[in-house]
């Protein structure tokens, strides 16, 4: 059996350091998985080393050439936007193709990418969202939308200078009333929430991190206008904001988007394949938009090195060749056992454009419920 | 003091660095080192002495205007985005050529620095140390505000590898060599100014402001200068970290890089040039250490988990600075020093 | 090499008129005038608190009277900066210890060298060439200083561990380096016994001898005053109450009141 | 007009938030001469006290808290047996500088501790508003700053009327003079940590009283520092002052000019404001001056 | 009551400042410490009262006994608490707190009950201090702050303070009105040890006199007999053999070139 090696980028010291143990056990598990279903049969085996890089560029930038030399990875996994930053513009020379557990970010959207994200941006997920919700509302009138975000870091910014640019190219569909900058751990936000449904906000988005989205909720709660929802995302999705509120009973009627499986409790298919990973393969792990973000990019990375090997065989595998299948080979969501929707790269952006959907969840009496499934992703510019 | 037997016969020998063979031997082997490392070290050294190369030219400014000019500052971080900044539109934007776009981008830097060293004649002592962490504040408020086609914004500026006369500086051997290049002369140039007028007025500012001013002085102009001089080596560095990485962000330049900075300062001991580049050394391989440490007792110790393992990492690196500091408060330049003194005096103890 | 070379015709190197300065509430110089001539060594005496301190202080401009005016060299210095006023050809010694203890003997001197010394910031970073011949020239002169003080042995010694009394002496070299036009000393005196004392009076003098240079003193140790002083101008209070000769002044009874007690020395 | 008190008034309670905070700063400078620069740290670390007795133990939150105000204590009290005993003598600028080592060393601890995840902090203070006319007031911030004004002015009047408080006020001019006079340096340090711990313990209460808690909450620490440095590193009643100033300019700049400029101006307005008084005041409003003579 | 016993003092493991001093100052006397500049007189009192830890010194050999017990080494705080106060060179006043806080930090020791009458028992003794109260220490007068340093040191109840330079700096009525004071002091029967550059004051408070050259007592003696010994007349006094005063104006140029450099 031959051994191909995967490079793990985590941060367990950084700002991600809370959802790092369920996404680093998940992709490792999904690589353990697949070496013992689907390589042996081939002969090859995938096995990833976890580097921690504190989620900072200069970690990243020193500790690659080292990993690369040592490890001669076929593929990296990634975290998101630090990962990114460091490695874009080497990767085409290294010739090694990463995978980004987050959803894509507006610096990276580029063309011919080495990168990539098992997702498309998060303001596609957001605008996804949003389109569906005014389509179920019934009326006509644009969603009003009030962003809660921060300049901590530029990767909010990005997000909503993408939400907004999807605002203004679709006035009939979105309005932000105003977007609200707060601090990573926000004090009182009671003010500006008021001023947000003041000016007539129906729903607040929230894309930055749990304890902002804790602090809108508290907000809410203490303004009496629980009815407004608050729209989130993987990484500070329901469950986790549920468990910083003290209970998934708080998060009542709230929504999370984003295009993978939800953490649902319902035998899904996506839900079996964990309980594998788990039982049978040992991932100390439990079942979070964290886990599925990382099973997501271990899926990806391992059916597009079974394309290559098919393609290759099993000796001399590089990373151009994992690329080349990630970008010729569609991966159909059975391949993903449902973890993932239809993906299909290409040279245009570093996140499938076309086909696209998104998951809706939501809290209904104290229980996490998917609430809508395969929600198409609009059409977005660049911003 | 100098080794029994050594006596300077002329003051521009007095004044020399190297002032044994032994010395001058060791200085060539060393250099010489530097220049083979691409051939005779793996790319994980070579990578990391490249950004130890970087850091130290931004240490040695942080140097200059911390150890020599006494004046605090946490802002390092801070100019450094500055130059990368300014060397990655330079180069992108303005497609100027290496020799151009970096000596500018440290240029741009030092006028960041300026409006600091402006602050620090008046504001002195911890005020001045955590006024500095402003710059970063407003640094970062800036690049992500002002239009985006400007600096940016939140998506950073991609850079093209640095070009120097037909060459493309796009392996790590090539930026390795641009890095050690421009280290050297940087260095160079720091020992220079501090062996000379500038280098002494600036320690004597640091050392009395009061009596340095009735020595004919110009002491606001000094303080100023110093921050101007520490801002512009804190862009070179951060030019050469835009070529390095090629890509620059606004997250790559915050507080925390600038209190690892002022961290190496400290280790090295404040007031040496050597002193930053021992420190800078000693740092850098810390980190490094514990994450190259960290993944191998992970896949090696099934019972460990990554999280675990790397958080008490972080214990151990707080614990060494917070160790040196405890039993070297005054820097391992210091230490050396001692050594070295009781070294020439043996076997006489005192 | 100094800026100024001409002095008046009255031989008045350094004059003030009519100087007043407070501090909040307290007078510290009240109409306060002196001034000194060529070759001349004026002596300031009075209490503690009587604002000597305070005109050396205003006469080397780290201070701002705010009445009166002061000239050195016949050119007014009272709006200029510390540092403008020291190149204009004024040095001075401090009350205490005020000096660079970070630096060794040699930079502490070439320091005083500063505003004589021409190479840009660029020339000190490529050092070899204009900036290491210039360090070599003033090297000189500061070394024609240190045989003087006979401080040669401590020459590299950092200035931080050496005892008061050689403080006193390279903080004397520094200001001598400067080349000044005049020289103002803040009771260098103090804290050095007999021998020191009698030692640093030789210096001083031989400054006044050898190098011309006219001394403002201010002094606690009479001993050293009465003998050194042409002139002698007496604070208290902030006002000058007296000013004449050493045996003018030792015969003042005022003088006698406010400051040296009924035995006088 | 009542949006514009709203501002006010919440601006001025989270003003006197940041002022507790600071005051954490101050107390460890005022009786030892040290910047803390792990300020924030000790605050994560005293919020993760409280959480761990109140909701990881499950004790009532009037057994909890205490015990999380006396781990806090003891905590404080380690940091210098550990570290600043041995420095005892050495320049303050050493002991500033191994807060800076403490920052990293209590980032670790933290995370080995009490792990990375976002943790539900217990709600000390009741959740439902105080509602007066137009105006809504967060009562943990209500709370919180009634009891940031009684103990500002009480530590002010400690350290500047009584005689153990001007004891320590001693070792913030001069360890070696204080030292002289047979005051026990170590001991005032112990003091300064402890107290500064206690105080970032309650600051971490009513800056997360039902809200969570993670590492990330330390960035309430560099929030409070131009609070601090407006006040004046010496003043304990200053800070009241300068807390309620920059919490008022930031409440309304944020209301009224973030969505003008798009940006997160209010936040980095009281470092502007800390920059353009300090070049007035180079010491802060309230700041001892230096006192230079030559 | 304090007794040096070859005493040896390093700093920073490489500078031996002082080299075996021994020396003794009974109970209710004034023990005054001579010597030129760097002889190592304030280092010998601030291994006394432990206060050179705080300069990386320490001390290497030799014993020094308070009232019997071995005192050296150690907490500062402890030779305060014994009755042993240091009153360091130079006025250190506290500078940013006034006259009265200065002198309450001074009795931080005491029971707080007589604070009171302590303090106006300081302002007895020091008439000036209480006029002067209210006032910032940093901007006093040198004498002014001289007062209050020794003030500050009564404040602690001592049995014997260490002075180091009383004199320095100050106008010479305001020698007499420190001295006086010191002398007041000694009457109450207050054992003192001075350090001094002003031999003639200093021996004419003293009851005994040591003389320190390059870390080592070279002289000792009654201080009658110092007075009259004519090395100290010479390089302390500064008077020629007959007793007259030397005038600053006649010294030569080749004089005793060895003793400056040690
Ligand atoms: N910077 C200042 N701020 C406030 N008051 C000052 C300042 N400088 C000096 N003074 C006051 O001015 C007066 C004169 O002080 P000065 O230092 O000039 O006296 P001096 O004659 O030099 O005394 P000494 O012999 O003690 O050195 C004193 O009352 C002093 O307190
Ligand atoms: N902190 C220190 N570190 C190193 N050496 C020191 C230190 N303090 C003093 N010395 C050295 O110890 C010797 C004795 O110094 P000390 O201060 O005791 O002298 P002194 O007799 O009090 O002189 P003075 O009359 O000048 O006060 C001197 O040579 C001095 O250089
Ligand atoms: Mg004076
Ligand atoms: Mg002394």
């Amino acid at each position: 059996q031959t051994t191909y090696n995967i490079a793990g980028l985590a941060d367990f010291t950084g700002p991600f350091a809370d959802v790092m143990k369920d996404m680093t056990g998940c992709r490792k598990g999904v690589l353990d998985w697949w070496s013992d279903e689907v390589g042996k049969a081939q002969g090859v085996a995938l096995r990833v080393k976890e580097y921690d890089t504190r989620y900072d560029v200069a970690q990243v930038a020193s500790l690659w050439p080292g990993i690369k030399s040592e490890l001669d990875p076929v593929a990296i996994l990634g975290i998101g936007g630090s990962d990114a930053a460091a490695l874009q513009q080497r990767l085409p020379n290294d010739k090694v193709p990463q995978v980004l557990a987050t959803a894509g970010y507006g610096f990276a959207w580029k063309s011919d990418s080495w990168v990539f994200n098992a997702r498309a941006t998060y303001p596609h997920e957001a605008a996804a969202f949003y389109t569906w919700l005014q389509k179920k509302s019934g009326s006509n009138a644009p969603i009003k939308v009030g962003v809660i975000s921060s300049e901590v870091s530029p990767a909010y910014v990005d997000i909503h200078k993408g939400i907004e640019k999807f605002a203004k190219d679709n006035p009939k569909i979105l309005e932000v009333v105003e977007t609200v900058y707060t601090e990573a751990q926000p004090t009182d936000l009671t003010q500006q929430v008021n001023r947000l449904i003041r000016k007539g906000a129906n729903v607040l988005q929230v894309f930055n991190n749990t304890a902002s989205v804790v602090a809108t909720r508290r907000a809410l709660q203490s303004l009496g206008k629980t009815n407004i929802p608050i729209v989130m995302s993987a990484h500070n999705g329901l469950i986790s904001s549920g468990k910083a509120l003290g209970g998934l009973e708080q998060m009542e009627g709230n929504y999370e988007v984003y295009g993978m499986a939800m953490p649902t409790e319902d035998p899904t298919t996506a839900r079996a394949f964990f309980e594998k990973l788990r039982t049978k393969y040992k991932a100390q792990v439990s079942y979070t938009s964290a886990c599925i973000m990382g099973m997501s990019q271990g899926l990806i990375v391992a059916r597009a090195f079974e394309q290559a090997v098919k393609i290759k065989g099993i000796k001399d595998v590089k990373g151009e060749d994992v690329r080349a299948a990630l970008l010729s080979t569609p991966m159909s969501s059975e391949r993903s056992f449902g973890v993932l929707p239809n993906i299909q790269y290409s040279k245009d952006a570093p996140f499938p454009t076309e086909g696209m959907a998104v998951n809706i969840g939501t809290v209904e009496k104290g229980h996490y419920k998917l609430l809508e499934q395969s929600v198409p992703v609009p059409l977005l510019s660049k911003w | 003091m100098d080794p029994a037997g050594v006596f300077a016969t002329s003051f521009a020998q007095d004044q020399a660095l190297v002032r044994t063979r032994s010395q001058a031997v060791t200085l060539g082997l060393f250099v010489l080192f530097m220049f083979a490392l691409p051939w005779i070290a793996d790319a994980r050294s070579v990578a990391v002495m490249t950004s130890m190369l970087i850091t130290a030219v931004v240490v040695t400014g942080l140097q200059i205007n911390t150890g020599l000019a006494g004046q605090i500052n946490l802002g390092q971080a801070a100019f450094m985005g500055a130059g990368a900044y300014a060397t990655a539109l330079l180069a992108t934007k303005g497609s100027m050529p290496l020799w151009i776009a970096l000596p500018i981008g440290g240029v741009c830097a030092a006028a960041f620095g300026l409006v600091f060293g402006l602050a620090a004649v008046r504001i002195k002592g911890f005020y001045l140390a955590l006024t500095t962490i402003a710059a970063q504040i407003l640094f970062h408020f800036m690049v992500l505000n002002l239009p985006a086609a400007w600096m940016g914004g939140s998506n950073g500026i991609t850079v093209e590898p640095a070009r120097l006369f037909g060459w493309v500086l796009d392996t790590d051997a090539g930026v390795y060599y641009l890095c050690l290049v421009v280290a050297c002369i940087m260095i160079a140039g720091a020992y220079g100014v501090a062996r000379s007028r500038h280098g002494r007025i600036f320690a004597a500012v640091r050392d009395d402001d009061v009596a340095s001013g009735m020595m004919g002085i110009n002491v606001v102009r000094t303080k100023a200068l110093a921050f101007l001089l520490g801002a512009f080596y804190a862009g070179i560095g951060g030019g050469l970290w835009a070529y390095y990485v090629r890509f620059v962000s606004i997250d790559q330049f915050t507080l925390i890089h600038s209190i690892w900075f002022i961290a190496m300062v400290i280790v090295g001991g404040m007031g040496s040039v050597t002193g930053a580049l021992i420190g800078v050394f000693v740092i850098r391989f810390a980190q490094e250490f514990f994450t190259s440490v960290g993944p191998s007792l992970v896949e090696n110790f099934s019972f460990l988990s990554g999280d675990l393992v790397f958080a008490a990492l972080n214990i151990f690196l707080g614990g060494i600075i917070a160790g040196f500091l405890i039993f070297e408060p005054r820097g391992l330049m210091h230490r050396w020093n001692i050594l070295k003194r009781s070294y020439r005096m043996w076997p006489y103890p005192y | 090499m100094t800026a100024i070379t001409s002095v008046n015709p009255d031989g008045v190197v350094l004059s003030a008129r009519n100087l007043l300065l407070q501090f909040g509430g307290i007078v510290a110089l009240n109409d306060v005038s002196i001034e000194v001539r060529k070759d001349e060594l004026l002596a300031i005496i009075g209490p503690n608190g009587a604002g000597k301190s305070s005109l050396m202080n205003c006469l080397s401009g780290f201070y701002r009277p705010k009445k009166g005016d002061i000239t050195l060299g016949g050119l007014s210095v009272r709006n200029m900066a510390v540092h403008e006023v020291a190149s204009q050809g004024l040095a001075r010694t401090f009350q205490g210890t005020h000096i660079f203890s970070g630096m060794t003997v040699v930079e502490n001197l070439m320091v005083g060298r500063h505003m004589h010394m021409r190479s840009n910031l660029a020339q000190s970073f490529l050092y070899f060439g204009a900036a290491r011949r210039e360090e070599v020239v003033h090297r000189e002169v500061v070394e024609e200083i240190i045989e003087f003080l006979e401080i040669e042995a401590i020459r590299h010694t950092p200035v931080g561990s050496l005892g008061y009394g050689l403080r006193k002496r390279v903080d004397l070299g520094r200001a001598l380096a400067q080349d000044p036009l005049i020289l103002l000393m803040d009771e260098p005196m103090a804290g050095m016994n007999a021998e020191e004392k009698e030692d640093l009076a030789r210096f001083i003098l031989d400054v006044r001898e050898a190098k011309r240079i006219p001394v403002v003193l201010v002094e606690h140790d009479m001993g050293v005053v009465m003998d050194l002083a042409d002139r002698i101008a007496v604070l208290d209070f902030g006002r000058k109450i007296a000013e004449g000769t050493p045996k003018e002044i030792q015969a003042n009874p005022a003088v006698m009141k406010a400051y040296l007690g009924e035995g006088g020395q | 007009m009542s949006d514009f008190l709203n501002y006010l008034v919440n601006g001025a309670l989270s003003g006197l938030l940041y002022a507790l905070i600071a005051m954490g700063f101050v107390v460890i400078y005022r009786a030892s001469k040290v910047f803390n620069f792990a300020q924030g740290e000790l605050v994560v670390f005293g919020g993760y006290m409280v959480w761990w007795t109140v909701i990881q133990m499950g004790m009532p939150v009037w057994i909890g808290l205490p015990v999380a105000f006396a781990s806090a204590a003891i905590f404080g009290l380690m940091i210098e047996r550990i570290f600043f005993a041995r420095l005892v003598g050495e320049s303050v600028f050493s002991m500033v500088m191994v807060t800076i080592g403490l920052l990293i060393l209590i980032r670790g601890i933290v995370l080995v501790l009490f792990g990375p995840q976002v943790r539900a902090f217990p709600i000390i203070f009741p959740l439902e508003p105080v509602i007066l006319g137009d105006m809504v007031i967060s009562r943990s911030l209500l709370y919180g700053g009634s009891l940031t004004i009684v103990i500002g002015l009480g530590l002010s009047w400690f350290f500047n009327r009584t005689r153990v408080g001007l004891t320590m006020t001693a070792v913030a001019e001069d360890h070696q003079v204080a030292m002289s006079m047979g005051i026990s340096v170590q001991r005032s340090i112990a003091f300064a940590w402890m107290l500064g711990a206690v105080l970032s313990t309650l600051g971490a209460m009513v800056h997360l009283s039902g809200r969570s808690i993670n590492m990330m909450s330390s960035d309430i620490g560099l929030a409070a520092l131009p609070v601090a440095l407006l006040a004046g590193l010496e003043s304990l009643a200053g800070l009241l002052l300068a807390g309620l100033l920059v919490g008022v300019i930031q409440g309304l700049a944020s209301a009224y000019l973030d969505p003008l400029v798009g940006g997160a101006l209010g936040s980095v307005f009281p470092f502007i404001i800390m920059l353009l008084m300090l070049l007035i005041r180079p010491t802060g409003m309230f700041g001892w001056k230096t006192i230079e003579r030559v | 009551m304090l007794e040096l016993n070859n005493v040896e003092v390093l700093y920073s493991d490489v500078i031996l400042a002082v080299k075996g001093i021994s020396a003794k100052v009974p109970a209710g006397q004034c023990v005054t410490l001579l010597g030129a500049n760097g002889a190592g007189k304030s280092t010998t009192l601030k291994a006394i009262s432990n206060l050179i830890k705080t300069e990386d010194g320490r001390v290497t050999a030799g014993a020094i006994t308070f009232d019997g017990v071995d005192i050296a080494g150690g907490n500062p705080a402890a030779q305060v608490q014994r009755g042993l106060v240091h009153v360091m060179e130079g006025r250190k006043v506290l500078r940013h707190m006034t006259v009265e806080q200065n002198l309450v930090v001074g009795g931080h020791m005491g029971n707080g009950r007589d604070a009171k009458e302590l303090l106006d028992e300081v302002y007895g003794r020091i008439k000036r201090l209480a006029a002067l109260r209210n006032r910032t220490a940093g901007y006093l007068s040198g004498g002014e702050q001289q007062l209050l340093v020794i003030g500050r040191a009564l404040m602690a109840r001592p049995k014997l303070v260490m002075i180091d330079e009383p004199s320095l700096g100050l106008a010479p009525l305001m020698v007499e009105e420190v001295y006086g004071l010191l002398s007041e002091l000694k009457a109450s029967g207050l054992t003192l040890l001075i350090v001094e550059q002003n031999t003639r004051v200093a021996l004419e408070l003293a009851d005994y006199g040591y003389v320190m050259e390059s870390g080592r007592v070279v002289l000792e003696g009654p201080s009658v007999s110092l007075k009259s010994n004519e090395d100290v007349r010479e390089f302390y006094l500064g008077l020629t053999v007959d007793g007259e005063r030397k005038s600053f104006r006649d010294m030569k140029h080749y004089r005793r070139r060895k003793r400056w450099l040690g």
